[in-house]
């Protein structure tokens, strides 16, 4: 039976790969991640979870750990941040380029240097093109669904890639709210048991995984790949719906969630637990009697290219948030995705919350009255000291 | 049409690459000579030299890539080189 | 001991392979896998083997095998030995003893997979791992690794006119992962096959992780001709430039001593890597050699 | 929406303490967050923690600049730290001393919670019943549901000993009144 707990981010996320009733576990601990594995841990220690727990010494080996028995045919889970996601950005590629179903949960944090543990979402930007799929929850209660949902993606014959759940460093980790905690029979039975059909070290049914991508054959390995993290999206979706009439919670078609759009002159356009933010402060506006809508990307990779030309239709004002700086472009990762989509409109673009700089109400409220006098294509860092 | 994931589902399927071709000495295993002490045959790297129905090692020139191991480690001088005829 | 008439006759690494005429690297497979057989998982790092035995659409392997990365061979037979523990907690592979067995060379184990390869053992993984060692990163063209011996030229320690070529000694991996407190280490030859497949026949038997350092010399590397390769091996261990030992629960044991050490010469004249030495720079390596085997008790 | 920020020491529990207070309005049957002041703070230095409650689910993910509540595990912080800054013109302030007034501009409620702590836990530590006196001071929420929450973070006696530190402060402060 569903309960309602009241939990953090990442104790969500840990719940999550416990009810996903994950096999293999390699993960290293870094702030804020580290009550994630913590969790897992002591739920192996308590004989909760029969997973098979292995301390790696470094995120780098955590992937590797997990490609391995990813390989051989389980269901594996790991979790990070920032300079640890970064030290396994070579992993990354491979674990997508093998096709194989990981389920991570990251937790958003800046990179170094000057080292800092606090929230933005340059971490997971970096690994943009990486061909995992890319989630990114507004709440506690969408993590632990968004990570039972990710391996039901990760798994679905027409995807098999691996599949990162991002959520924002100590805003959502280190908060406790309320959190719905689906029936674990429920759950697993939603997602049955990963018996892979093309990866699997078994002796009897020996298989060459990893080997040589010769000239002849590496680009249609690259193009496969393209299509089927194209062709998630519908997977995506699906399972949004699946996942609604199975545990009554959806968000948004899967890709996107718009929030009062309709009408909405001027749009924001932004991904994480900003989204919250930005929700509190177009209610407030609206007692006031003004109007303006959020489009929230909750997948960045798949891209919901078709989603925010058709929800952004008759916004004439869209800014959109970035807790990233693609340096040398001053832009936002988001910035420069939704301004290439979006043909003759007007996208600016405000950087925000770098390094767990706090985004208020205000800073929101300061973004809606820029773009609503800016010119198409303005930049602008938010809520910088003098 | 590339496999998921560049996995090859065929074990062993180089043996379609007959690196025969590579040679340039040839070995020639006298059968009288052999005293089976299978010195050419678990030093050979690959793996060309066996043993046929009635007991006597053979080897397969098909892979054989003439690198001549299989002669400098036999005792009894059963197997000798030549220049290779193409 | 194996009876020497008695090579396994299964094949588990096809011919047609890319690798060199004489190459060494081959022949550590091929021992390896007649030895534990078709439940084996070899697990590659990037390397000469990885290379030469898997360009799309061929393998050379008749057992399951993976490759990832340079770096991380421990790390990935790691994952795969846990996940065959949680198979069998499904019924998978009842009654069935799987040998997971990363095959890696010196550069993917002394240096880049050092830290995977201290995980995998601190952590008490049930592994054969088998260090591969032609001395040096063949795969890229012979530059040097911390495996390769002192005076010996490299492409990035190259012999100059005022350099002898690699000024380090040679690192200790065997001792290293003997650190370790594993149950069993082991140096081996390719030239001592009985030697070694023995040790690897123990190995995979053996609950835990289980290190073999084998010596594989390399034709382009050292500088060679083809049909040397078992020569120049057995060289090396007849001078005791590499002696051949097992540690078995903390038990050192000599496996091999030869009758009377030959003159290291007599090895450093037959290969091109070593061919800028003097008599005094062979001197000094002979010394290194006889400080080494008296404390192993090889005089 | 209320909104409570909790002062206090590194390793006097007042991440907790906000998480209890989320959680027992979470019995109470209303939506809730509780967080820490993200810092690197170690043990002994002035730190923070929030907790917000509401009647429908909170979105909002700011930190919190202007509580209607002040909660001071110490008064120790009071030279060190600005513990009213940004509280609302009615808000409220309860600080852990053993003097019986204190003007900090606000309406303000002491007590010893210190002395409360020793007595019934025999540490210093005051969390708990800093709770309880504050649930004296404002009701917000209910001092059963605190008790529960208690119950649920400290297994077995500690928590039972805690509990009951936070109903004794909650009665030492209703007493008063």
């Amino acid at each position: 039976m569903e309960k309602i707990d009241i939990i953090t981010g990442t104790t969500a996320a840990a719940m999550a790969a416990k009810l996903s009733n994950v096999e293999v576990i390699a993960a290293y601990p870094i702030t804020p991640q580290s009550h994630c594995v913590e969790a897992l841990a002591k739920y192996v220690a308590d004989g909760e979870l029969d997973a098979e727990f292995v301390k790696v010494e470094s995120e780098h080996s955590a992937m590797a750990t997990c490609i391995g028995a990813s390989a051989t045919g389980v269901r594996t889970f790991t979790a990070t941040a920032s300079q640890g996601l970064a030290l396994m950005h070579e992993m990354l590629y491979i674990a997508s380029g093998m096709r194989l179903p990981i389920v991570m949960l990251n937790t958003n944090r800046a990179l170094s240097a000057p080292i800092n543990i606090w929230c933005d979402q340059q971490d997971s930007i970096a690994e943009r093109d990486s061909g995992w799929i890319q989630i990114y929850a507004e709440d506690n209660q969408e993590t632990l669904d968004s990570v039972v949902q990710a391996f039901k993606i990760a798994e679905d014959e027409e995807v098999l890639l691996p599949v990162m759940v991002n959520i924002d460093g100590f805003i959502l980790t280190h908060t406790v709210e309320p959190v719905a905690i689906p029936d674990e029979e429920k759950v697993r039975e939603y997602l049955g048991i990963y018996e892979p059909k093309h990866a699997y070290l078994d002796p009897d049914r020996p298989i060459t995984q990893g080997p040589v991508g010769v000239p002849e054959c590496y680009m249609e390995t690259r193009k496969d790949l393209n299509d089927a993290i194209e062709g998630s999206r519908e997977v995506i979706k699906r399972v949004n719906e699946e996942y609604y009439k199975l545990f009554n919670r959806k968000y948004g078609n899967g890709l996107v969630e718009g929030y009062n759009l309709e009408d909405a002159d001027t749009v924001l356009v932004a991904m994480g637990s900003v989204c919250g933010t930005i929700k509190y402060v177009i209610n407030e506006l609206k007692e006031k009697g003004k109007n303006v809508g959020l489009l929230r990307i909750r997948t960045y990779r798949p891209f919901p290219k078709e989603d925010v030309v058709e929800m952004l239709k008759d916004a004439n004002n869209v800014a959109v948030l970035d807790k990233n700086i693609s340096l040398g472009f001053n832009m936002g990762a988001l910035g420069i995705d939704v301004s290439s989509v979006l043909k003759n409109k007007k996208v600016c673009n405000y950087i925000v919350g770098l390094g767990g700089r706090d985004i208020t109400p205000q800073d929101i409220e300061e973004i809606i009255s820029h773009v609503e006098g800016a010119k198409d294509g303005e930049t602008k860092w938010i809520n910088l000291k003098e | 049409m590339v496999t998921i994931a560049a996995i090859i589902y065929e074990p062993g399927s180089t043996n379609k690459n007959k690196t025969g071709s590579w040679r340039t000495f040839r070995p020639i295993l006298d059968n009288k000579k052999c005293i089976k002490c299978e010195n050419c045959y678990i030093f050979c790297p690959e793996g060309t030299i066996y043993e046929d129905k009635n007991g006597d090692f053979k080897i397969n020139y098909d892979y054989c890539k003439g690198c001549l191991i299989c002669v400098n480690e036999c005792p009894v001088n059963a197997l000798t080189s030549t220049r290779e005829e193409k | 001991m194996m009876d020497k008439k008695q090579f396994p006759r299964e094949e588990y690494f096809a011919p047609g392979h890319r690798g060199c005429a004489g190459c060494g690297a081959s022949i550590v497979a091929r021992m390896a896998l007649k030895t534990t057989g078709r439940d084996t998982i070899v697990v590659n790092s990037t390397s000469c083997l990885e290379v030469f035995t898997t360009p799309y659409p061929e393998s050379a392997w008749r057992v399951p095998w993976i490759h990832t990365a340079f770096e991380c061979g421990g790390a990935v037979a790691s994952g795969i030995e846990r996940a065959i523990k949680a198979l069998k907690k499904r019924g998978k592979y009842k009654d069935r003893k799987l040998v997971v067995m990363p095959i890696i060379g010196d550069g993917g184990t002394a240096d880049i997979g050092f830290q995977a390869l201290s995980g995998a053992l601190e952590r008490g993984h049930d592994i054969v791992y088998i260090m591969y060692d032609n001395e040096a990163y063949m795969n890229t063209g012979v530059q040097r690794s911390s495996s390769t011996p002192l005076f010996a030229s490299a492409t990035t320690a190259p012999a100059g006119k005022v350099s002898k070529g690699e000024d380090n000694p040679k690192k200790d991996m065997a001792m290293i992962a003997a650190a370790h407190g594993i149950p069993y280490v082991a140096t081996a030859c390719i030239s001592y096959p009985e030697d070694f497949m023995r040790k690897v026949k123990k190995a995979s038997d053996i609950e835990g992780p289980t290190f073999i350092h084998v010596l594989q010399p390399c034709t382009i590397g050292w500088g060679y001709s083809t049909e040397n390769t078992i020569k120049i091996g057995r060289l090396a261990v007849e001078t005791g430039l590499f002696p051949l030992y097992e540690i078995e629960n903390g038990e050192f044991k000599i496996t091999y001593k030869p009758a009377k050490r030959k003159p290291l010469k007599e090895y450093i004249r037959m290969q091109k890597r070593y061919r800028h030495l003097t008599d005094e720079d062979i001197e000094i390596l002979q010394k290194h050699i006889d400080e080494k085997c008296r404390l192993l008790g090889l005089e | 929406m209320i909104e409570i920020r909790f002062h206090g020491r590194g390793g006097q529990g007042a991440v907790t303490a906000a998480q209890i207070l989320a959680t027992s309005a979470f019995y109470d049957g209303k939506y809730s967050q509780g967080f820490p002041f993200f810092g690197v703070e170690r043990r002994g230095a002035p730190v923070m923690a929030f907790t917000r409650i509401d009647d429908k689910k909170i979105i909002l993910r700011s930190q919190i600049y202007n509580p209607d509540y002040v909660v001071v595990q110490d008064a120790g912080l009071l030279s060190a730290v600005n513990v009213v800054e940004g509280l609302k013109k009615d808000g409220t302030v309860v600080v852990n001393t053993t003097e019986e007034d204190m003007d900090l501009g606000f309406k303000t409620y002491t007590i010893d919670a210190t002395g409360i702590a020793l007595d019934i836990l025999g540490v210093p530590i005051v969390n708990t019943t800093m709770l309880g006196a504050f649930i004296g001071a404002t009701d917000i929420v209910s001092i059963d549901s605190v008790k529960k929450a208690i119950l649920n973070t400290f297994k077995g006696k500690l928590g039972e000993k805690n509990a009951k530190a936070a109903e004794v402060a909650y009665n030492t402060i209703k007493n008063k009144e």
